[in-house]
């Protein structure tokens, strides 16, 4: 039984391999994925992919958030705050598809990952719950 | 009087939208997917709705961070198709119906629905590729839109009870229209999916057809489905399901199925599709005091 | 644990701004309105809230026509006020509190209110006003601020049982707040004006003091008025008065005023000013079903 | 009983000397309020009083509200979907107060309207209700 936004959002820590977009990462994040979201118009890709470095200079995010943009590193990006719809329009401003952008955060290369989603997908079984190994 | 005929769930896969664009519809990889739209295509072609109030959720592309709306209701006279980093799609634009749509934006605030009320807005791939799926390449759209966004990427979203309710208030707005219309009422997004981390990839055959026999007859069992468990058993965008429930809200008492499609993969997510016919269409009066009627206010005791 | 410790309802009249910001709170014009904040500002200088919930309507200042959210909660770091057509009112910036704001708003859309969440915004006379009366001439406000910023303005707006059980879900989520915080509620608004059309400058005192009395004690009366009574009998604009049933909302079961002023005229409105305690504070338990427990279940049968 | 949007909004016709805010006059003002909000900024501000006529013509409102816009006929501007709260940008423009541009919607003087707020404002009596007539 939930009796408070509290005891809600303390189940989530306990899914594997996840973050859920709460208000902690969503404040974190905030410039982060604000960033991500001007890469909607044309001209700002087009300046981010001349000098990706000085276009992330303008926003007020931190060192480490600039690193994970200019490494791609989505799994760290998640971890700073990012969340994926908005993180989709760097990877889309790369020519990267949902399936090539999302197996880089699984530790499987493209090949397999597709592999394994033309099999059916990941199965949830043991996935579910660290507490309860489901 | 309007009145809500059908209602329709489908997942908004951004891939198909790219497929459709690029005439591959006919591909190995994306055939399974489309055909299995072919019925409804040709049942939309009978059934001709002249308005489709289509629940779907922005994926960052219409709001950003700075403002975030649990339920937004577009009341324009037309929507842009958004870029969403890779150029708009070549899709028309969306034609609004702003009189339904004032109408039911009002009578969902006097149902004490916390509303945003928007006037100007592009849409994103979770509108317009189910409009692709169901209607094919078209110069323009046979039909007229009312969208409905629904926060689903910053927690919390609404609960499943919640979306039902508005379902319901939905169809006692539809109903209270004047003008003789056709409405349909479209769930999006889903099934299980998951976008990011190591888990990505989930897909939960089994949860998912449950959730889609669970939307047939007159069971409310999926009203009560906390949040958890969507993001447990069906992946991180799973969530998108609750969507869906706004739709079977709208449709009343008990519906039955008259198409059902599932099918895996496309890109990372589950396919599901299904057309729902009310069987009966009934839905709770409205619990709203604003009219200070004496059954209202004893509801509050 | 966070508490709600007052209530403060006033008025938010910008003409009042004006004589504060050039210093005319003396002149005899202005003198009665200003004088009846005095007691309010040593019980603020006593009292320290740590954290005001203010409640108020943007007037066409963040929010154009392009959306329209019925209820918006700041989440934000700071406010800056805005240009209303003759530059910004030289007040400081307003500090908000991003961890409580957050903690309510996620509260209540657990709670199955359908809240707009802000990030970003500037704050007009409606918010600053009713900081400069009650704090005065400061370098920066000693308090932090939580904007909650109702639509009414555009037909229709929230019904005043939907604007008093948004104050108990308030005082819900302020208790399940860890840290110690002395909060206030302030309702603001108000009282009995009209600013357009033939019938400009209508006054109730009646009716205003007859809505002053009905804030005090256990009486829930003031949720089923609706809007047309307060549109006939309080100008088009007193509809303003259902922000302050949020604040009474907040206060829970009965209250006590311990201070209390009413003056007219004041450039077209009734100035309305009450400071309430809560004698039972208490509130409702939730409705919400998202825990899906069998109680909450058991509320829709 | 108010049963439908329908018959919530039927009473606001009934108000004497009223126009309640309805989404039927939010559309019709929609792009003349959203002109009234762009005063906002200083730079419209002056671009708008150096050419009145040169800046109203950016907006896609009609010739009927432009004139209203010009004339400063604000009863008309309402009767065309303007709010008042938009409209207040357009008369704090002008460096009037809101007595003096509310006084001019009254067919009263300045003057007259102030003497009326200063001896307790309009009474309600006769002003409720056209059909009732109280
Ligand atoms: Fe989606
Ligand atoms: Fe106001």
């Amino acid at each position: 039984m939930v009796r408070d936004i509290h005891q809600y959002l303390a189940e989530f820590d306990d899914i594997p391999g996840t973050r859920v977009y709460t208000a902690a990462r969503a404040r974190q994040g905030y410039q982060l994925n604000q960033f991500a979201m001007s890469l909607m118009k044309d001209e700002n890709r087009q300046r981010f992919r001349a000098d990706e470095k000085a276009y992330l200079d303008e926003w007020a995010i931190t060192d480490e958030q600039k690193q994970a943009v200019l490494d791609r590193d989505y799994n760290k990006l998640l971890d700073l705050g990012g969340n994926i719809y908005f993180l989709a329009k760097v990877f889309s401003t790369d020519g990267l598809s949902f399936v090539q952008a999302v197996s880089t955060m699984t530790g499987m290369s493209v090949e397999d990952y597709q592999a394994m989603m033309n099999a059916g997908g990941r199965s949830p079984a043991g996935q579910r719950s660290i507490r309860d190994k489901n | 009087m309007a009145r809500i005929t059908h209602g329709i769930g489908c997942s908004h896969i951004p891939v198909l939208g790219f497929a459709f664009d690029q005439g591959k519809e006919g591909e190995d990889y994306f055939k399974p997917a489309f055909d299995g739209f072919e019925w409804t295509r040709d049942f939309l072609k009978q059934e001709k709705p002249d308005v489709i109030v289509l629940v779907y959720n922005d994926h960052a592309s219409a709001f950003d961070m700075k403002f975030i709306p649990t339920f937004a209701i577009g009341c324009g006279e037309t929507y842009q198709p958004a870029d969403e980093g890779f150029g708009a799609r070549p899709v028309p634009p969306v034609p609004g119906h702003a009189d339904l749509a004032w109408h039911i934006a009002q009578s969902l605030i006097l149902d004490e629905f916390d509303m945003t009320i928007i006037n100007e807005m592009e849409v994103d791939h979770g509108l317009t590729v189910p409009l692709s799926m169901m209607y094919g390449h078209v110069d323009e759209w046979p039909v007229k839109v009312i969208p409905l966004a629904v926060n689903v990427v910053t927690y919390p979203p609404p609960s499943g009870n919640r979306c039902w309710a508005l379902g319901e208030a939905i169809a006692r707005a539809v109903e209270s229209f004047p003008e003789d219309l056709n409405v349909q009422v479209w769930g999006t997004g889903g099934l299980s999916h998951q976008l990011q981390g190591p888990r990505a990839g989930l897909i939960n055959r089994e949860w998912d057809n449950g959730f889609l026999n669970r939307l047939i007859g007159d069971t409310q069992e999926l009203r009560h489905v906390p949040h958890i468990e969507y993001l447990r058993e069906t992946g991180s965008e799973g969530i998108e399901m609750v969507m869906w429930l706004i739709m079977r809200g709208a449709l009343g008492k008990s519906t039955r199925a008259l198409h059902r499609h599932y099918h895996v993969p496309v890109s990372n997510t589950a396919l599901g599709h299904i057309v729902l016919e009310p069987v009966d269409g009934s839905v709770p009066p409205s619990p709203t005091l604003e009219g200070n009627n004496e059954a209202a206010q004893a509801l509050i005791g």
